[in-house]
């Protein structure tokens, strides 16, 4: 479904500062790509929320890493795909308790979880050395 | 450039807090250390009023989570108010509104602290 | 002085749709690296006149091929290269005349002249395939 | 998401337009018929008002430019007003500044066109 080739493709380095410029970048994107704009918003958050798990997790914080964002456009929908290295990500399959995250005085823990309400799909893989994040979001009809 | 900028004040025993533009994982420090500069002072009734917050990810709404419980057994409440549309949504997708207090404005949101008080 | 490796890269097809967003991309990238305000915008116009004459020029307006900008970044200044491929430039030595154009109702020629006074450097080069064009820009002491 | 927006009025014999937001070479066709539309009408005196205009590149410059010649042979005029500190360095920097009349608002424009006629 989606071309071979993205059609997009950032280069960053493991900076939280940067999140903003890619946020803003990303809903010009899926803006361009006809998505409606309280859409576009919350794809870009998801994006967000995925780069700054890479730099906390995988890069444990360090601002000299790479992150690699592709961006795959269809009519039908937008993926995103992020390449990093680092850490591998483990990820939690159950879906989260926000009763019990309060009372655990959690104050992280929510970001994968939202990345999986914005998106149809997230899915992360590791092959060899590099890590990816995949996200699709498809359009509604009406939008 | 600063992209989210933070002020607050005192109403009584409640303080107001003003978050203002992109919060996200590069500045939400200095939105925890306002709640904790809250904390510290014994305020527990606090109101965040996000009529010029533009964006939140859930970095600023971990912070929002993580000091609930304490403020809670102080007898105290962290409510929202003004949020605009769109980052209603995100609060929403999360759960937030379940939770929290979101009231129209700031004004309400403290007439309610001191309604109960 | 700069690195060897860009810090950024950013590689988009050849759409004057997408210029807008990298020109506030670029504005973004060089307020972080502490230029002020007036002179980020000004280095963003720089972009988006190259970038407006690679798709104009080299591809013709053809929107399926690829521009690739690398950003490198120096506590002293600010290097962009563009990379592309198509019709290599040829860029005239001599300053414009804008009276000249006036009467000759010349409705361009303006961006790489705008480029060379906004930028200390503007170097064209081509090699095989591959044209580069690479602009820097140093802080001026007091910014 | 409209980034650019044109529209226009006439005062007398006089058109004004209203460049809004972000001119470059994606919308300057906009512009560009906009010029055309005025001159096909033998409206040939034209103010370009730029209080709501964020930003120019050079495509947005060149039609200024292209079509004064013949404005001027028909005894009209571009003038440019209200246009902001960021974009009058832009028209400074490639000599538009010793060609223009640059006014400060619209109406000193206008007028600056009807004390010569
Ligand atoms: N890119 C990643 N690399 C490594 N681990 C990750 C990554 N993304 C998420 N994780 C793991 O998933 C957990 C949940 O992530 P998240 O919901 O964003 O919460 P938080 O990051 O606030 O802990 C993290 O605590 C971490 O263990
Ligand atoms: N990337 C490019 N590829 C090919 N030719 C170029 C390129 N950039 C500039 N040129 C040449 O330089 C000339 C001047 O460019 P410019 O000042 O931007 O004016 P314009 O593009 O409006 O003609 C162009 O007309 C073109 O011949």
């Amino acid at each position: 479904m989606f071309p071979e080739k993205p059609e997009l493709t950032i280069s960053i380095p493991s900076k939280t500062e940067l999140l903003k410029m890619i946020v803003e970048m990303t809903k010009h994107i899926a803006i361009i790509n006809q998505f409606p704009q309280a859409e576009a918003q919350k794809i870009a958050l998801a994006l967000d929320e995925a780069i700054t798990n890479v730099i906390k997790h995988s890069y444990k914080g360090s601002m000299n890493e790479n992150v690699k964002v592709d961006f795959y456009c269809h009519k039908k929908g937008l993926k995103i795909k992020i390449s990093f290295t680092g850490v591998p990500p483990v990820l939690e399959k159950i879906a989260i308790d926000l009763n019990k995250m309060i009372k655990e005085k959690k104050k992280g823990g929510l970001g994968v979880e939202l990345m999986k309400r914005i998106m149809d799909s997230v899915e992360y893989k590791t092959t060899g050395n590099t890590n990816t994040c995949e996200m699709i979001k498809w359009k509604t009809p009406e939008s | 450039m600063k992209h989210f900028h933070i002020r607050s004040k005192l109403v009584g025993n409640i303080a107001v807090i003003y978050p203002k533009g992109h919060l996200d994982a590069h500045n939400v420090e200095r939105f925890e250390k306002e709640i904790l500069k809250q904390i510290g002072n014994d305020v527990v009734n606090i109101v965040i009023d996000c009529k010029e917050l533009n964006y939140i990810s859930s970095a600023g709404m971990g912070i929002i989570m993580g000091y609930l419980d304490e403020i809670r057994d102080k007898s105290g409440d962290i409510k929202l108010s003004s949020v605009n549309e769109r980052v209603y949504e995100i609060f929403d997708l999360v759960g937030f509104t379940e939770i929290y207090d979101f009231l129209q404005n700031e004004k309400t949101a403290i007439n309610k602290f001191e309604n109960v008080s």
